[in-house]
């Protein structure tokens, strides 16, 4: 299951799409709206995406996985539209025979998500400031004005 | 030949709209779109370098080549998930 | 929270004990019971523990994981008595301000309940035998006859 | 003084029991334990190397010394969580 939704996550989905007799570790990771960045208080995202693209690729990452691991079940759902502060973002599950390769495999999927799936953040702070945001750096802080 | 240009955020609100289509001469490539949006809005070319392409739901290069009915798209900087 | 429960573990208790509003990410390990182990079909499991020496050592688990990572939202919970096939044994969730931290965090903490949480697994096969195990080996897969 | 035994697992199966009280002398250790337990059943004894004790829910050696009220516990290899 690689899905984009504007419904709210409950991890459940992603879980019960990965459930087998065989695997009898899951691990799962969940993402959810922090009240800061930095230290600077978040009032909520809003996440964009290009809904078919991103379910592409993230069926790509669950492919690099099974070529990598040997891991078959890796289920990640994305959320957009706006976020609340807690509430879920992503969910990844994978199942596997063994849990270290689980834990492994787990943590490529979410750092390939963060890389080749086309998902945005927009971050609105407190303060009333909103930017588009990318990993480790803010995008784009001032837009250029139009011309 | 017609192709689909869609934007998303930053690209999305740079250039005030999220899709468009495009009428393009035989022999285009992504970069054929690029130009034209270069010549609609400048500065937007101080980004390209940051930016992505895609076309048909797979990462481009701007020498790609078009067909009718492509769905080409600009990709910013993704950020899925989360910044933890 | 550190539990050991003879009711049916969801993954819920876990997650709800860690969640916070400034813990973007959730890790969470769930461990179910395999339809078979090399092979071999299991018909059910047995888990036995010693419930106040496991709580306590599983939170001495939770303050190994503060002092090395600085997560101080850790839960574990493990379940004892008969377990069918699919049900879940072991569930730990860890809160984190970092992912890469909670992954790390919860492997770890699956690591350690295995060397230092006094709980043991009794297979039942489908075959009839019976036996209780130990990570990687069986132990006293033959118990000497009572003199 | 009175002390309370447990056992767990292939120790509770072999004893045919999983918990006692002991009256044992003043100055006793984990071992003076033992040493009864092998007297009851020497087969027992095989398995010391594998085993671990704990007193009061702490992890102890044979020779940890005991008082009255403690609860000492066997400990045959544990498996907490899964087999994976």
């Amino acid at each position: 299951m690689f899905k984009i939704t504007a419904d709210t996550i409950t991890g459940a989905e992603v879980r019960e799409a990965v459930e087998a007799p065989d695997a009898g570790a899951v691990v799962l990771f969940l993402g959810a709206v922090r009240n800061n960045t930095d230290g600077r208080p978040t009032k909520h995202l809003e996440y964009e995406a290009y809904p078919p693209m991103a379910e592409k690729k993230m069926a790509e990452i669950a492919e690099e996985i099974t070529d990598k691991w040997g891991i078959h079940r890796v289920a990640m759902i994305h959320r957009i539209g706006k976020l609340e502060i807690g509430e879920v973002s992503v969910a990844v599950a994978v199942a596997s025979p063994h849990r270290k390769d689980g834990f492994e495999a787990c943590q490529y999927a979410m750092d390939r998500l963060k890389q080749i799936v086309p998902i945005w953040k927009r971050e609105v702070w407190v303060d009333g400031d909103a930017e588009w945001v990318k990993p480790d750096a803010v995008f784009f802080e001032e837009l250029p004005e139009r011309t | 030949m017609k192709v689909t240009v869609k934007y998303f955020a930053v690209c999305h609100e740079m250039l005030n709209r999220s899709e468009e289509e495009m009428q393009l001469p035989e022999g285009s490539t992504v970069n054929t779109i690029l130009k034209q949006l270069e010549d609609e809005w400048p500065e937007i070319a101080e980004f390209y370098e940051v930016m992505q392409m895609a076309v048909n739901w797979e990462y481009a290069t701007e020498n790609t080549e078009l067909s009718d009915g492509d769905e080409v798209a600009l990709i910013p900087p993704v950020t899925g998930g989360i910044d933890v």
